[in-house]
């Protein structure tokens, strides 16, 4: 469905796509719609990846989202970036094996230093080990208490932690509708 | 028949040599001690003939000269500063000197000190002046070498440069003695005002004023040459530094005073006035300004301790000249005034950084705070100093500092009037920085078994200031001395008040209405509910918990600010120019040295045949 | 030292009109100050000022939901209050949680670790309601029942052993060494 | 002897008492008028005095050391031996020794027994407030200093009360030129020493969290009150003694109804300058300390120096 | 009795004939020989001392007994009897010194050359006859060629050499100004031509009087023509230079003074002090300056004795009496301090093996009582009050101003200035450095110990008491400034004229 006006202005798009697909064959990219590109790369291949982005004027990384699929033992990472000269947002898919001894990357510190942030975050969260980020160790968000549990991956029993750290709320087991404060 | 005079000059110098070959820990020390005290209170004896006679006065023939001293009013007042001072400098010594050539030299410089306040002709001022020197310089020598010959270079070079003008006033008067040089350069001046030509010319007056300018403001640490001020107060036994930076700075100042008593008159018809005061002095209190404002602002800069107080005290020392400067009889009284308070509280503030150093072992500001618990006396005797130089009421500080503002400002000279309040505000500044960063605050770990300071010590910093606190309360007791310098009674007032006409400050009053307000808070205090004592560590760092590992005072670089807003004046600094004068003479004397000793007999040969060529040309 | 009970009244008087609020703004409620101070609702015509230090401050405003770290340094603020000193809690999620009632990271009942005087429910009460709290806590002042302080004092190991229970113990130097490795003049380049 | 000492102790309460309700009545109305600015309604007038009880009858008080106590007190004490010594009227104590120079030193001594106690607090904020409180008391000196050479050159005396007497006869002092631009420069001064807005970044609440006083709780933050009304009273009272004319009122047969009458006139002389200095807090931003110290050191003092040489001349 | 004074001379020549019999006798004795024959000559010298100065009138010797005009008379004043007594003590110390200085193997040789030396200096200050003056001149001058050669390295020979090439230069210029003065005045006695100097015309006395001056200024250290003194001073064994810089030159600068002083009837009188002025002022800067980045501590005390050396030339030539006391007063300081100065350094030279800087560096805990010594001597010669040289300093700095040669006297008090600053760093290597290699401390010779000690206690003494030594040195300056008391002095032959 790429009408007139959509597909003139998704050209340009495309344009850029080939234009770093030709650089970077080991890359998969396909335009998702105006001013949204998206980019499949290997893990290994990352650094060269956004190397060959920061060079074609992407300026700016906005986020490293890692998404946890229990199902396929994986982690996704997405790191989005924003050219300003091009207005078009890209998103660079990575997947890596989930296990916390296995889920390690090389950092992008050097290429975009924000990335050393989004990391730490990353790490705090989903336990995904970047090499090279000195602040790996460093306390960020979590206390220490939640320091090994990487609350944000699915298979992490929320509930059931918070009724072991918060020993008093034993109404949970009641049934929600009829709830009284 | 040794006159009292040669007493009270050579007992330091006689007991010196004496302790320095003894040199038996225990004895020494008693010796040098009395050695300083007999000169005291051969001084305070001479108190009561000084009420009955105009002068006390003695001469020797030595070497063809005619030496003369003389002890009257002005002289005995220095000669009073060098010798609390200096007794109390000695007491102090006694606990922080560790070899025996010390004694020998400090006690050198107390004799040229006080040969240079009773001498009575320029012969024998050089030579004291000269063993002061060399005195104070031995001092330094064993602590530092280059901060020792820049002192040495420096003060040789004033002293020299005396050495000339007295050459040249010699020449044209023929006499050496004060008496006889006043006396013809008076009647040299009334000839000038007859209109008929004088012995000697204008710029033979402005050499001579040069000279013993340079001379005198090396000593006082004048603005231009204070170069070595800092260094040399910092190399040496700190208690030592007491006597040097108290003592030794007024030698300068009674320099100047005796710049008025000689060549005040032929000054004044030679160069005229600028307003009230003589453009000679004007020279001399604009200088003292600049010292005072370079002075606080760099003491205010600095990371070391010694350093600070080493600045501190050229900065003080400024304030005198201004006093002198402006030349009116009552601005000259206050300056005198302002040097009695300055010994007092400068000799203070030295032996208080001489047992901080002794007792912590450090000198920089970044590794000391929080000794206020730990050294209590030492702590109540800061406290004394820091009211007394910054000038708080009802101590000394503020009465000379008041007397000196009323006799510059009644003068009305407004640039002069607004340098010196910008140096009591600097003076506030310097002083608060030293005891943040010494005495309040986190203290490190390794000062916590700091002991307080040792009795000798304590006994000295007793004594100046009680002296401190009793001038301070009762200004009229030093008022009455300083009018018997000018004969007629300029200090009006009581015992409790000084009272000149156009301002009136009464120390005892002011006391008693502090210690009553103080009386009134304490009332509303202890009206509130009980205190409890918190540790450092409880305090609102926005909910953080702190420990001892942080750092939580800023003692290092404290006035950052100040340093960024004074960027720009602070990159001009005389200390490089004159190591690069230094270097450029050496490197001169290389070359010169190369080209005419460079050995081959060829070029000796050709020396004689130029001569020769000379000889016959010349007609000789 | 002196028995001041015959004044009493005049200073329960004063410290009605002249609760000083230590700013402290944790949680979403922090936006609802600026219309409190400025003109709309003015609480100054009570007397009342923002003040940052704890030393001299009495109302200690906690606006939101209150996470573990916030926790820590609500409770040391607390202590380094002088004594009559009253504590508000403003919206649902000090009371019990709130919407974060199943997170791991925010409290569910903050009066386990400091006493509360007045409690405003609301997720994020309106100034209206606040002003209201603000009158409740000054009549409980003026009757002498706000004694939130006398209870901490009397049954402060109760406190410290929800504190200690949800903290661990000696979580303050713990708290306070945690990033001293990481201090710029700290790390050994 | 002893009746006199009474009559004096009677008159120097009643002046203390004076100073300290005008003083916190000052604050008060700072307090209203920059909340009418703000369009708010603003607090009761007698608002400081409710704090100032409520801060002394703190049921608890911390205290870091003896110095952390003395500072207090010796503040406190110094603003009242300030006070006694700036002529009040004809009633006074310490007329006679009322010396220009003396004022100016008293007034700013307070501040050194705020830092001592604040320093030895040992919070990082306490001494960052006191670097810069000494920063801007070095920056204020210089022009201070100018419009006070200028004052005692114009008058040629250094005593206050023969100023006030100069000026009854003369008219005020602000109406001759050397002395406006003195006056000028004093006010900008006075800025800074009410610790009002433009200049008031040793107490700045956001960064260092009221600076020195960050460690002050209960009591000692109550006398700190106390200190400061008194200090605003004797600060304005000696700028209008010394710049407005003062009010030596001799119209009236009976002393009491002469004392009123100058008291109110010196009230609403310094309720004038009160109000200068509360419109220019009220609409400046807070100046950092180097720029505070620049601008201290570039405009107010060209302008005293000014005053000064021109009354020199 | 007078007649006995004429041993002076005739003793160390006899004596010097005799040094290779008492070689033969036994090698170890010459030494010791000399010893004696030094302190005899020392023993005749205060004799003689207390004859001048307690009977007030100079002792004139007659040689043959002819009258003066024709023959050679001795004239022994205030100053020669002080300065033939310098001589004799210098030379006893230095005797005792070279004892054990002395290795280089022909030690006989040295002994006759020292005697020489000892012998040529008494004579040309206690001649009344140029010509005379000049024999005496040429026999110091070869010993001294010899005994800078007397080491045998390299580096001595070629000093000696370049000595030996100024030297004659020197002594032949300071012939031929004798002979033009011999033609016009037709006599060679002092006294005489002081009368007669007036009469001369005034191109001759000029060329006389030049080529006199240039001849003595290489023999008395003026500037340009110093230039061989340096690596002499550096070259010639210990002993040897300290009597190079106490009686050598002063021998020379006394003749200079003396001849200026009996042509002051010459018309052109006022070029020649105004030319030696700057040529003493030369000198002085150019002889600090030079001593400022020296590594070679013996080297350094040769620069700073020339340029003490050249401060005396100006004294002498400011003219005036109080010019000529102080400058006497500072030759007899500076030649004890120099004295002091050398033996030190020659005795540490001996111990440490050598003078470098580096040796000096923490010599105060090696060898303190030749450390002490140097430091003592180092700070008198700066000008430090409480000791000898000061008080010298003072008076010549004094009489110049009064001269109004203020401008000469800045810069002297520079280059004084540049001075204090090597002597302080020496004094600062010495006490408070630590040198590179360990050393443990070195018992010091009793005997050098003791003259050290005497010489500094001279100096103290003069330092805190000059009295005694002022009137003496007034006595010895009115000797040579007013030449009409000279005239009267020597019985001449009446009627003998050219």
């Amino acid at each position: 469905m790429a009408n007139g006006q959509e597909g003139g202005m998704s050209m340009r798009e495309q344009a850029i796509v080939d234009k770093i697909l030709e650089k970077a064959p080991y890359a998969e990219g396909k335009v998702r719609r105006e001013r949204r590109i998206e980019f499949t790369v290997p893990a290994e291949r990352i650094r060269d990846f956004l190397t060959l982005l920061k060079k074609n004027n992407f300026e700016l990384m906005l986020q490293i989202t890692p998404v946890d699929w229990p199902n396929d033992g994986e982690i996704e990472l997405i790191y989005q970036i924003w050219s300003v000269t091009h207005r078009t947002h890209v998103m660079v898919r990575t997947r890596i094996p989930r296990e916390l001894e296995k889920a390690r990357m090389p950092t992008v510190k050097d290429i975009y230093p924000v990335a050393e942030t989004y990391e730490r975050d990353a790490h705090d969260f989903f336990g995904v080990y970047f090499e090279g980020n000195w602040k790996m160790e460093m306390p960020w968000i979590l206390d220490d208490t939640e320091q090994d549990i990487y609350p944000l991956r699915k298979d992490f029993d929320m509930l059931q932690y918070v009724k072991k750290k918060y020993k008093i709320l034993d109404r949970f087991d009641e049934n929600k509708d009829n709830y009284v404060i | 028949m040794i006159n009292e005079l040669m007493i009270i000059i050579f007992t330091p110098l006689i007991t010196g040599v004496i302790a320095w070959l003894l040199d038996i820990k225990g004895l020494r020390e008693g010796i040098s001690i009395l050695g300083a005290a007999v000169p005291l209170a051969y001084l305070i004896q001479a108190h009561q003939t000084l009420t009955s006679q105009p002068s006390i006065q003695y001469s020797i023939v030595i070497s063809g000269f005619k030496f003369e001293f003389l002890l009257y009013h002005l002289s005995w007042i220095f000669a009073m500063i060098a010798g609390v001072v200096g007794f109390a400098a000695v007491l102090g010594m006694a606990s922080t000197t560790k070899d025996s050539y010390e004694w020998l030299f400090a006690l050198m410089s107390l004799t040229g000190v006080y040969g240079i306040f009773l001498a009575d002709d320029l012969i024998s001022f050089f030579i004291f002046w000269e063993i002061m020197t060399f005195g104070s310089f031995m001092m330094v020598l064993k602590y530092n070498r280059k901060a020792s010959l820049k002192y040495f270079l420096l003060s040789v070079l004033g002293a020299y440069s005396m050495l000339l003008a007295i050459g040249i006033l010699y020449a044209k008067v023929g006499a050496l003695d004060f008496t006889t040089i006043q006396q013809t350069l008076y009647q040299d001046a009334m000839r000038g005002v007859l209109g008929t030509n004088t012995l000697l010319s204008r710029n033979d007056m402005l050499l001579i004023f040069g000279l013993f300018l340079i001379a005198f403001g090396v000593k006082a640490g004048m603005f231009p040459l204070h170069v070595w001020a800092p260094d040399a107060y910092s190399e040496t036994n700190q208690s030592y530094t007491a006597m040097f930076s108290g003592v030794l700075s007024k030698a300068g100042v009674y320099g100047m005073l005796v710049i008025y008593i000689l060549l005040g008159t032929r000054l004044m018809y030679q160069f005229g006035r600028i307003g009230a005061a003589p453009k000679f002095g004007y020279v001399i209190a604009f200088l003292g300004g600049i010292t005072i404002i370079v002075g606080g602002l760099l003491a205010a800069l600095q990371e070391d301790i010694r350093k600070l107080f080493a600045y501190s005290s050229i900065s003080q020392v400024g304030y005198i000249l201004v006093g002198i400067g402006v030349g009116s009889a009552l601005s000259i009284e206050a300056a005198i005034y302002h040097a009695i308070s300055h010994a007092l509280f400068k000799g203070l503030f030295f032996l208080i950084v001489a047992t901080i150093v002794l007792r912590t072992g450090k000198t920089e500001f970044k590794d000391m705070g929080g000794l206020a618990e730990k050294m209590p006396i030492t702590f109540a005797m800061t406290f004394v100093a820091i009211l007394s130089l910054a000038g708080i009421p009802p101590l000394v500080g503020f009465a000379s500092k008041w007397l000196l503002f009323e006799a510059v400002i009644h003068e009305n000279m407004p640039i002069l009037g607004g340098m010196i309040f910008f140096g009591s505000a600097i003076g506030f500044v310097y002083l608060i920085r030293f005891t943040y960063a010494v005495w309040f605050g986190q203290r490190p770990t390794d000062l916590d078994d700091t002991k307080d300071t040792p009795i000798p010590l304590a006994i000295a910093m007793g004594i100046l200031a009680l002296l401190n606190v009793v001038f301070g309360i009762a200004p009229g007791l030093v008022a009455t001395e300083l009018n018997k310098i000018f004969g007629k009674e300029i200090i009006k007032g009581t015992i409790w008040e000084l009272n000149i006409g156009f301002g009136r400050y009464n120390g005892l009053l002011i006391t008693i209405w502090l210690v009553t307000g103080i009386v009134i808070a304490g009332i509303i205090y202890f009206l509130g509910a009980k205190v409890r004592r918190v540790p450092v560590t409880d305090t609102y760092q926005g909910g953080n918990p702190v420990t001892m590992e942080y750092n939580l005072t800023i003692r290092r670089n404290f006035f950052l600010p100040l340093k960024e807003t004074l960027a720009f004046w602070l990159r001009i600094s005389f200390d490089r120019l004159y190591q690069d004068i230094g270097r450029w003479v050496e490197d001169l004397a290389e070359t010169l040295r190369n080209y005419i000793y460079n050995g081959n007999v060829q070029a000796y040969a050709w020396y004689l045949a130029i001569i020769l060529l000379i000889l016959a040309l010349w007609g000789v | 030292m002196v028995d001041w009970r015959l004044f009493e009244p005049l200073f329960e008087f004063a410290r009605k009109r002249s609760l000083w609020i230590v700013s402290f703004c944790t949680g979403c409620g922090g936006i609802e100050m600026p219309p409190l101070m400025t003109s709309r609702y003015d609480l100054e015509r009570f007397g009342m000022m923002a003040n940052p230090a704890p030393r001299m401050a009495d109302l200690f405003l906690i606006t939101g939901y209150v996470t573990p770290k916030t926790l820590k340094r609500i409770i040391i603020t607390y202590e380094l209050q002088p004594d009559p000193k009253y504590v508000m809690a403003h919206g649902s999620c000090p009371l019990n949680g709130g919407v974060y009632w199943d997170s791991y990271n925010a409290i569910k009942h903050l009066d386990k670790y400091i006493p509360v005087d007045v409690v405003i429910a609301g997720c994020m009460p309106r100034p209206e309601a606040v002003m209201d709290g603000i009158n409740k806590i000054m009549e409980m002042i003026e009757n002498g029942t706000a004694d939130s302080w006398k209870r901490y004092k009397e049954n402060y190991e109760w406190y410290k052993k929800n504190q200690d229970e949800l903290f661990g113990e000696g979580w303050r130097e713990r708290e306070a060494r945690r990033w001293i490795p990481w201090l710029m003049d700290k790390k050994e380049e | 002897m002893i009746t006199s000492m009474i009559g004096i102790a009677l008159k120097a309460f009643l002046i203390l008492l004076y100073a300290t309700f005008v003083g916190f009545m000052f604050m008060g109305i700072i307090r209203i008028v920059t909340a009418r600015i703000h369009r708010r309604v603003g607090p009761p007038i007698y608002q400081p005095i409710l704090d100032t009880i409520k801060l002394l009858s703190k049921k608890s008080n911390i205290t870091h050391g003896l110095i952390y106590d003395f500072g207090v007190l010796y503040a406190l004490g110094a603003t009242i031996l300030a006070l006694m010594f700036i002529p009040l009227g004809s009633i006074s104590i310490l007329r006679a020794y009322g010396d220009l120079i003396l004022i100016t030193f008293l007034l700013e001594i307070p501040m050194l027994g705020i830092m001592f106690a604040a320093m030895s607090s040992g919070n990082p904020w306490a001494g960052l407030g006191s670097q810069r409180a000494l920063l801007t008391l070095l920056a204020v000196q210089v022009p201070l200093g100018f419009a006070i050479v200028a004052l005692a050159e114009f008058y040629d005396t250094f005593s206050t009360y023969q100023i006030v007497m100069a000026q009854q006869t003369a008219g005020w002092s602000i109406t001759y030129l050397p002395l406006l631009l003195a006056a000028v420069a004093y006010d900008i001064v006075l800025q800074a020493m009410f610790g009002k807005e433009p200049f008031d970044i040793m107490i700045a609440p956001g960064e260092i969290s009221l600076g020195p006083m960050v460690e002050f709780g209960g009591k000692h933050m109550g006398i700190l009150q106390i200190q400061h009304a008194i200090a605003l009273f004797a600060e304005t009272l000696f700028f209008s003694n010394i710049f407005l004319g003062g009010a030596v009122v001799t119209a009236f047969a009976s002393s009491i109804l002469n004392t009123l009458a100058s008291l109110g006139i010196l009230l609403i002389k310094q309720l004038a300058v009160l109000l200068i200095a509360i419109f220019i807090g009220a609409i400046f931003p807070r100046f950092t300390i180097d720029q505070a110290a620049r601008f201290y050191w570039k405009w107010p003092t060209i302008i005293a120096a000014a005053g000064a040489i021109l009354a020199a001349l | 009795m007078s007649q006995y004074a004429s041993l002076l001379i005739a003793l160390p020549l006899i004596s010097a004939f005799f040094v290779p019999i008492i070689k033969a006798i036994g090698k170890k004795v010459v030494m010791p020989f000399l010893v004696l024959i030094t302190a005899i000559q020392m023993g005749m010298a205060t004799w003689v001392f207390n004859e001048v100065y307690t009977t007030g009138k100079p002792i004139i010797i007659m040689a043959g007994g002819f009258r003066p005009p024709v023959g050679i008379n001795l004239y022994i004043g205030h100053f020669a009897a002080l300065f033939v007594l310098i001589i004799a003590v210098a030379s006893f110390f230095m005797a005792i010194f070279s004892m054990k200085a002395i290795t280089v193997e022909p030690k006989d040789k040295y002994a006759m050359l020292s005697l020489l030396l000892m012998l040529g200096a008494t004579g040309m200050i206690s001649t009344g006859d140029i010509f005379n003056l000049f024999v005496f001149m040429e026999i110091t001058a070869i010993s001294a060629y010899a005994l800078t050669a007397y080491n045998k390295s390299g580096e001595a020979s070629e000093a000696a050499m370049k000595y030996i090439v100024l030297g004659g230069i020197g002594s032949s210029f300071f012939l031929v100004g004798i002979a033009l003065i011999y033609g016009s005045l037709g006599t060679l006695n002092m006294a005489q031509i002081a009368q007669l100097a007036g009469q001369m015309n005034p191109t001759v006395a000029q060329a006389a009087l030049a080529m006199l001056v240039f001849g003595l200024g290489v023999e008395a250290e003026l500037f340009p023509l110093n230039a061989w003194a340096p690596d002499a001073y550096q070259a010639a064994p210990h002993p040897v230079t300290a009597m190079f810089s106490a009686f050598v030159v002063k021998a020379g600068l006394y003749a200079l003074a003396r001849i200026l002083y009996l042509t002051h009837a010459v018309g052109s009188w006022g070029h020649i002090l105004r030319l030696l002025i700057i040529l003493g002022t030369l000198t002085v800067v150019i002889g600090e300056f030079s001593a400022l980045r020296q590594t070679n501590v013996k080297r350094m005390f040769a620069y700073s004795s020339i340029s003490q050396v050249g401060f005396i030339a100006v004294g002498f030539a400011l003219g005036t009496q109080a010019g000529v006391s102080a400058s006497i007063f500072h030759m007899v300081n500076h030649a004890i301090v120099k004295a002091l100065m050398f033996m030190a350094v020659g005795y540490v030279a001996l111990e440490l093996g050598g003078v470098t800087l580096e040796d000096f560096k923490g010599l105060g805990k090696v060898m303190p009582l030749t450390a002490f010594a140097i430091t003592v001597g180092a700070i008198s010669i700066i000008g430090i009050p409480l000791f000898n040289v000061f008080w010298s300093k003072i008076q010549l700095i004094l009489a110049a101003m009064k001269a109004g040669k203020s401008g000469v006297i800045a810069l002297i008090l520079g280059a004084s200035l540049v001075e204090a600053v090597y002597y302080i760093r020496l004094i600062h290597l010495m006490w408070f450095e630590e040198g590179s290699r360990e050393r443990t401390r070195i018992k010091e010779n009793f005997v050098f110990g003791t003259i050290m000690l005497l010489l500094v206690a001279l100096i103290i003494i003069i330092g805190v008491a000059p009295n005694m030594t002022w009137n003496i040195v007034q006595k010895a300056s009115a000797d040579i400034y007013n030449v009409a008391q000279y005239i009267k002095n020597v019985p001449l032959l009446p009627g003998v004229s050219p």
